[in-house]
């Protein structure tokens, strides 16, 4: 189990770098998409089900088809957008993951343990996040509402 | 007994009904109206908690007289930009006044509660809806670019943001504010500091995570404008408020050296690039970049007082800048352009909304009898009280300087005689007024705000 | 008690501010002018009374209100009245008073009158507020808002561009005393916790001995950009660009002398600090020195009165330095009366002449006695010749500095006395002289700019007869006439200067040619002409220190995209426009400063690219400095 | 299990997700960067949450959220598009100075 959680994690770094270096767009999405569903299985792994279950559904299932659909639209064949300042990125990239390493190197604790059923979430939804829950909604809303005036042609 | 969150409800009420009216009548007045009586309601409902004394705390909501303070100057941030928008709108207004009104609803939630889940919630419900109101010209290639600058690197800063937070929670196994104060934070706590500070650093705009601000509120539509400066800037200082003196207090050697730089920082480097600038919108974007390093000041000395002083600033520069921001906005409609050049001879032609600018600048410029003054006034001393005198001197040395470029607008309003053509609406003259009364009492001391602001600091330690 | 009402004296003036500036459009120019005139006779009535029932009772007036609290402390404000306020107040009414009624006619044409009358109202409304205010907050409110309307009405033509320079000039560098003063203040506070003059006098002591030297030594930086004392004086030559009533208004008569009365307010806390004392009175007599030998050649009408304002404000910060506070005070009346009537008389032959320089006129006592011979009493006043008011106030301030007992400042004083005449005659005969054959123009005064003039040469000329009285009412006691052979002794020099300037300039018996050809008075000559060439060295020193306005006009892309490369774009060419330095057309430490600002906004301007891939790297760098920062900082 | 890797695995993700956000120069491909960092949250808050779920629950909402940022984001993206024709975010700097 411990080795297999190790190759996931791995997977979903490779993946995820993967995203930034590959050069053709599609790629890169289905790649973000792999990195998703592999963070869902890491989900999995310390027994949040109800968490790993809607990581698939809306990353894997909503954002990153959303995201193919938008390169789709937007996209034209034959260019691909170089990266930029690579190496200076990797200096000071490097410098700040020292810099949070190095103190996280003593975190000796455990994880897991509490069980994170649906119905143990759907609980915790409705009293302690009972606010924060519905302001999602609003907060889903107020993207629409914002998304779809943008989006919107015009007519007149 | 939820009496409480009635002007939240309120809130959330108006947008939806401006929403749900639109499916059926298509009118410019109606969601116009039912905005700004909504939030003149959700204002009174909220003086009226105040003066009956209660105070609310459950389920991730407190509403104390912190949290009313500041909700109250983001609804008159939110009230100034209603005021005038639909002499900007030409479509969309249902659109443009829920999403105003979300917004909204978010500043007030992200200050009104002791726990990072909802701040950061609220803080995100701002912001997404700040974002397409700041493309809201969606023609224009400067509205659009303005709202990618501002989507990109808010996406940035606050995935950055959240972050800090997980590690806070990776830590202590809590979000909650109280008792994260009591539990030692261990050996990640300075990177989840950071993280955090730099989620914060990117809406109050301090130095170096300013850069959006100027092309930001130079591209957006200026009601917009007005409201990124006047009310979702503030949300941020409200929210560093929140976490710092209070939950993070064991760190406060710490962070009060960073704030206190970034403060040094961010009014110089604001002041000094408002200098050149041609566009008078983009001359006060900076200038508010500069203000919010006086407001930081009160932040880096952290006692009592300092913090009443930056909730003074908080909100003198709400008053001052988000009420300049629409006056040069009724004046950029008149006369097409935003050069302070072509502002010449506005003293004459409209004498009123002059006036309320210059007294808007003057404010800003730590002028007395104006309500800069007096809150930079009350930061100083705070500093020089806690033996930092460097940086009261830096601040007063800043606000020097800011008169620079304040009095080349004035100059330009007053000390020319040539003859422009301005018909400034009914909505523009109501703001001027509005701010002239408002920056002269707070500027002289006017005691219940003053007050309420320091027990409002009281609340935070 | 009419002390109780002192409040309402700046009332009207800020109600016609108002109605001025909002209704400018709809106002007719004349009522404007009206209205002000009406709402400072009002104050001017008021005063009076005010000042009256002090010289009569001796009374004190003390009313205040809590203003607001700040945490545990409590910050009022009120007004206080003492022979010193009600003094002041006099002042101040009184010739915005009759410089109101000058201006209805000297600005008759201007199409701006509202705007000038209201800048003007709300000018002399602060002023009365400063000099009402019983607290250092108030009182610096005030002092700011009355650095405004001077700011304000020095650019009133900004046609000129001139006009644009000179009031910003004024501006920034009164600011540098600002400063000064608010730390002052702050630091006070932060020690005593309270405002007001009388906290403040009765716990000063309290404090440790650096404390308080720093403290009023910082408040006299205050009185020294206000009053422009050396080292900053350099802005008030040039703000006479503005209208001349606003000159004898502001730069004359009242404003300049707010630093005097800061001192002379804070007089409890000078006597208890030898060394401020002792600084304030060499920066005096220094200033005097200077503004008395800069006046001897200049040949513009106001520069001449503006050098002499230096040197006479810089007699009164030095009787102040002396311990001499009535005689300052006395020394302020006079000087008020006098060279406000010199200001207008001035104004008089500018309309009439159309010129500004001196050594292009003559000849003016043919036209009507009335104005040449009020000038002469303001004239002989200035110059100390008894028995006029000035002659009084100069022998109270030598008295003062006898009792002190250094020979060194007598010696100064003596000389700084003795260049008064030649100077104020050089200019009177110039203009006056019948020996003098110019042409002079056809226009005329009517009686508004005529009548303040003659009211101000009867104060003048009578002041002098209260000199005992004035002494007995202040506060402050000074023993008369323990030196009597040096007070003649002061007078004969006096009048030996006097002597001299009517020879040299009046009978044309001493040919000031032949003199000049003397290399030692060329130089002499020139470095007088130029005012020691401090405003120029400011401009050399502000270039050097600075040297950053240098790079700027040199290397300007060249750095900047240096910097850029090095810091944010990490090799990329940053595609920018050369923007040109404008000439912004100050001089001074004004420049210096102002270009090395102006080049570091270029710079940070340029740090802004555009582009949000180097916004983001900012973020990291950002956070990376942050985290940086907080391992260093704390435990 | 040990807490070591799964702090590892979210640090790497905000790493990458910095280094593609610095570097990129398509918006959407900034967008997926900036998904990366909200993984990485998300990881610590689900993994660390020993004591109690609220963790869990906080991460359930920033899913949504993260869900509601991209609809914005490539609304404006979209919009950027039909403007310009050219979404390099290199050529988007008409605002500056």
């Amino acid at each position: 189990m411990q080795s297999l959680m190790l190759i996931i994690s791995f997977l979903v770094l490779i993946s995820a770098l993967m995203v930034i270096l590959s050069e053709d767009m599609v790629h890169s999405a289905l790649f973000l998409i792999f990195s998703f569903g592999g963070v869902g299985a890491l989900f999995l792994s310390v027994g949040a089900q109800f968490l790993g279950a809607i990581q698939i559904l809306i990353y894997t299932g909503a954002v990153g088809v959303m995201m193919l659909l938008m390169i789709y639209f937007t996209s034209k064949e034959g260019k691909s957008i170089k990266r930029e300042g690579k190496y200076s990125g990797i200096v000071l990239v490097g410098l700040l993951g020292f810099l949070i390493l190095y103190p996280s190197i003593s975190i000796t604790r455990e994880v897991g343990g509490t069980k994170g059923l649906t119905q143990n979430i759907g609980r915790l939804l409705f009293s302690d996040l009972l606010i924060p829950f519905e302001v999602i909604s609003i907060v889903l809303l107020s993207a629409i509402i914002g998304a779809t005036y943008i989006i919107r042609r015009e007519d007149h | 007994m939820y009496f409480e969150l009635t002007p939240y409800l309120i809130m959330l009420i108006v947008p939806l009904t401006v929403v749900a009216i639109d499916l059926v009548i298509n009118s410019k007045r109606i969601p116009y109206l039912l905005t700004i009586i909504g939030i003149l309601i959700s204002i009174s409902l909220f003086l009226d908690i105040l003066l009956s004394g209660t105070s609310f705390n459950k389920y991730m909501i407190s509403v104390n007289k912190f949290s009313i303070y500041l909700s109250i100057i983001f609804l008159i941030g939110g009230i100034l930009t209603a005021t005038v928008s639909n002499e900007f709108l030409e479509s969309a207004h249902a659109e443009f006044y829920s999403l105003l009104s979300f917004s909204l609803l978010g500043m007030m939630l992200a200050v009104s509660t002791k726990n990072l889940i909802m701040i950061y919630i609220g803080m995100e419900l701002a912001s997404l809806s700040l974002i397409p109101l700041v493309s809201f010209f969606k023609k224009k290639e400067k509205s659009t670019e303005a709202a990618l600058k501002y989507l990109i690197l808010n996406g940035i800063s606050s995935a950055l943001f959240i972050y800090g937070i997980s590690l806070f929670y990776v830590s202590t196994s809590t979000t909650n504010l109280i008792q994260l104060s009591k539990i030692s934070l261990g050996p990640l706590s300075l990177p989840a500091l950071a993280f955090v500070v730099v989620g914060i650093g990117f809406k109050i705009s301090a130095v170096p995570f300013h850069f959006w601000a100027p092309d930001t509120f130079e591209g957006a539509p200026t009601p917009i404008t007005s409201f990124l400066s006047s009310s979702s800037k503030k949300m941020g200082f409200g929210v560093a408020l929140l976490i710092f003196p209070m939950a993070l207090a064991s760190y406060q050697a710490n962070w009060t050296t960073v704030f206190a730089i970034l403060a040094v920082g961010t009014m110089t480097l604001g002041n000094i690039a408002a200098i050149k600038q041609e566009n008078i919108k983009r001359m006060l974007a900076y200038s508010s970049i500069s203000q919010s390093g006086y407001i930081l000041i009160g932040l880096a000395v952290a006692t009592k007082i300092g913090l009443a002083g930056s909730l003074i600033q908080i909100l003198a520069h709400n008053l001052g800048s988000g009420a300049a921001f629409i006056l040069i906005g009724g004046i950029a409609l008149t006369i097409n352009t935003e050069l302070i050049e072509e502002f010449k001879g506005l003293g004459k032609s409209s004498p009123l909304i002059a006036l309320a600018l210059t007294i808007c600048l003057l404010s800003l410029g730590g002028i007395p009898p104006f309500a800069g003054f007096l809150s930079k006034f009350i930061l100083f001393l705070s500093a020089i009280e806690e033996n930092m005198l460097w940086l009261a001197v830096i601040g007063i040395i800043n606000s020097a300087i800011s008169i620079y470029y304040y009095a080349n607008v004035i100059k330009n309003m007053y000390f020319y005689d040539k003859q422009i053509k301005s018909e400034i609406s009914r909505p523009f003259k109501i703001i001027a007024v509005f701010a002239i009364l408002s920056l002269i009492a707070v500027g002289l001391g006017y005691d219940p705000i003053l007050e309420l602001a320091i027990e409002a600091a009281n609340t935070l330690t | 008690m009419v002390m109780e009402y002192a409040w309402l004296i700046p009332v009207p003036l800020f109600i016609v501010f108002g109605i001025n500036i909002l209704l400018n459009k709809r106002l007719k120019n004349r009522t404007s002018g009206y209205l002000a005139t009406g709402a400072v006779a009002f104050s001017f009535i008021l005063s009076t009374l005010i000042f009256i029932s002090s010289l009569l009772t001796g009374s004190k007036f003390h009313g205040s209100v809590t203003w607001f609290q700040l945490g545990e402390h409590v910050i009022k404000a009120g007004y206080l009245i003492d022979p010193v306020s009600s003094l002041m107040l006099l002042v101040v009414s009184l010739v915005s008073f009759l410089v109101f009624i000058y201006s209805l006619e000297f600005m008759e044409d201007d199409r701006s009158k509202p705007r000038f009358f209201g800048e003007l109202a709300l000018f002399s409304g602060s002023m009365t507020g400063l000099v009402l205010a019983d607290n250092f907050l108030l009182m610096f409110i005030f002092w700011e808002l009355v650095g405004l309307c001077s700011y304000l009405l020095i650019g009133f033509w900004m046609e000129k561009s001139e006009a644009a320079s000179g009031s910003k000039k004024a501006f920034l560098i009164t600011r540098i005393g600002d400063i000064l003063m608010l730390s002052g203040i702050m630091l006070m506070f932060t020690q005593i916790g309270s405002f007001g003059f009388e906290e403040t006098f009765n716990s000063f002591g309290q404090l440790s001995g650096d404390l308080q030297t720093i403290t009023l030594l910082l408040l006299f930086g205050g009185a020294v950009g206000k009053s422009a004392q050396l080292p900053l004086q350099v802005w008030i030559p040039d703000a006479m660009v503005g209208p001349t009533p606003v000159s004898a208004l502001i730069h004359a008569a009242t404003m300049v002398k707010a630093g005097v009365y800061l001192l002379a307010r804070i007089s409890p806390l000078l006597s208890s600090s030898p060394l401020v004392t002792s600084i304030i009175a060499y920066f005096g007599i220094l200033t005097a020195l200077f503004g008395a030998y800069s006046a001897l050649t200049q040949k513009d009408i106001k520069e001449i009165l503006a050098y002499s304002t230096i040197s006479h404000i810089g007699f009164m910060v030095f009787a102040i330095g002396v311990m001499g506070y009535s005689a300052s005070l006395f020394h302020l009346f006079n000087h008020s009366a006098f060279k406000a009537l010199l200001f207008l008389a001035a104004g008089v032959v500018i309309t009439e002449t159309g010129k500004h320089d001196i050594t292009k006129m003559g000849n003016f006592w043919k036209r009507g006695k009335l104005v040449p011979i009020a000038t002469l009493i303001g004239c002989l006043s200035l110059a100390g010749i008894p028995p006029l008011g000035g002659w009084f106030s100069k022998e109270m301030i030598l008295t003062a500095t006898m009792q002190g007992g250094n020979y060194i400042l007598v010696s100064l004083f003596i000389l700084a006395s003795f260049l008064s005449p030649i100077y104020i005659f050089r200019w009177y005969s110039l203009i006056f002289s019948t020996n003098r054959r110019k042409k002079v123009g056809d226009k005329s005064s009517g009686y508004l700019m005529v009548l303040p003039i003659v009211a101000l040469a009867t104060i003048a000329g009578l002041a002098g007869l209260f000199n005992s009285s004035f002494n007995e009412w202040m506060p402050w006691s000074l023993h008369h006439g323990s030196h009597a052979i040096l007070a003649i002794g002061s007078t004969l020099v006096v009048l030996t200067g006097f002597t001299l300037a009517i020879l040299i300039y009046h009978l044309k018996l001493i040919d000031i040619n032949r003199i000049k050809e003397n290399t030692l008075f060329e130089i002499l000559h020139k470095f007088s002409f130029n005012a020691l060439y401090i405003d120029d060295s400011y401009t050399k020193l502000g270039f050097k220190a600075f040297s950053f306005s240098i790079l700027a006009s040199k290397f300007d892309d060249k750095y900047v995209d240096g910097v850029i490369n090095a810091f944010g774009a990490f090799g990329r060419k940053v595609s920018s426009k050369s923007k040109s330095f404008d000439d912004i057309g100050i001089d001074g430490v004004v420049n210096g400063v102002a270009d090395s600002i102006k080049f570091s906004s270029s710079l940070a301007r340029k740090i802004q690219t555009g582009l949000v891939r180097d916004y983001s790297l900012w973020i990291l760098i950002g956070t990376i400095t942050i985290l940086i920062i907080l391992k260093i900082s704390g435990g | 299990m040990i807490a070591f890797h799964f702090l590892i695995t979210s640090i790497g993700l905000v790493l990458i997700g910095l280094y593609g956000v610095i570097t990129l120069r398509h918006p959407i491909k900034i967008l997926m960067s900036i998904e990366l960092i909200l993984n990485a949250a998300n990881i610590n808050l689900v993994a660390f949450s020993t004591e109690n779920l609220i963790g869990q629950g906080f991460a359930s909402l920033v899913i949504a959220i993260s869900a509601a940022e991209v609809c914005v984001g490539l609304a404006i993206v979209y919009n950027l598009y039909r403007l310009k024709k050219d979404i390099d975010v290199m050529e988007v700097n008409a605002l500056k100075w």
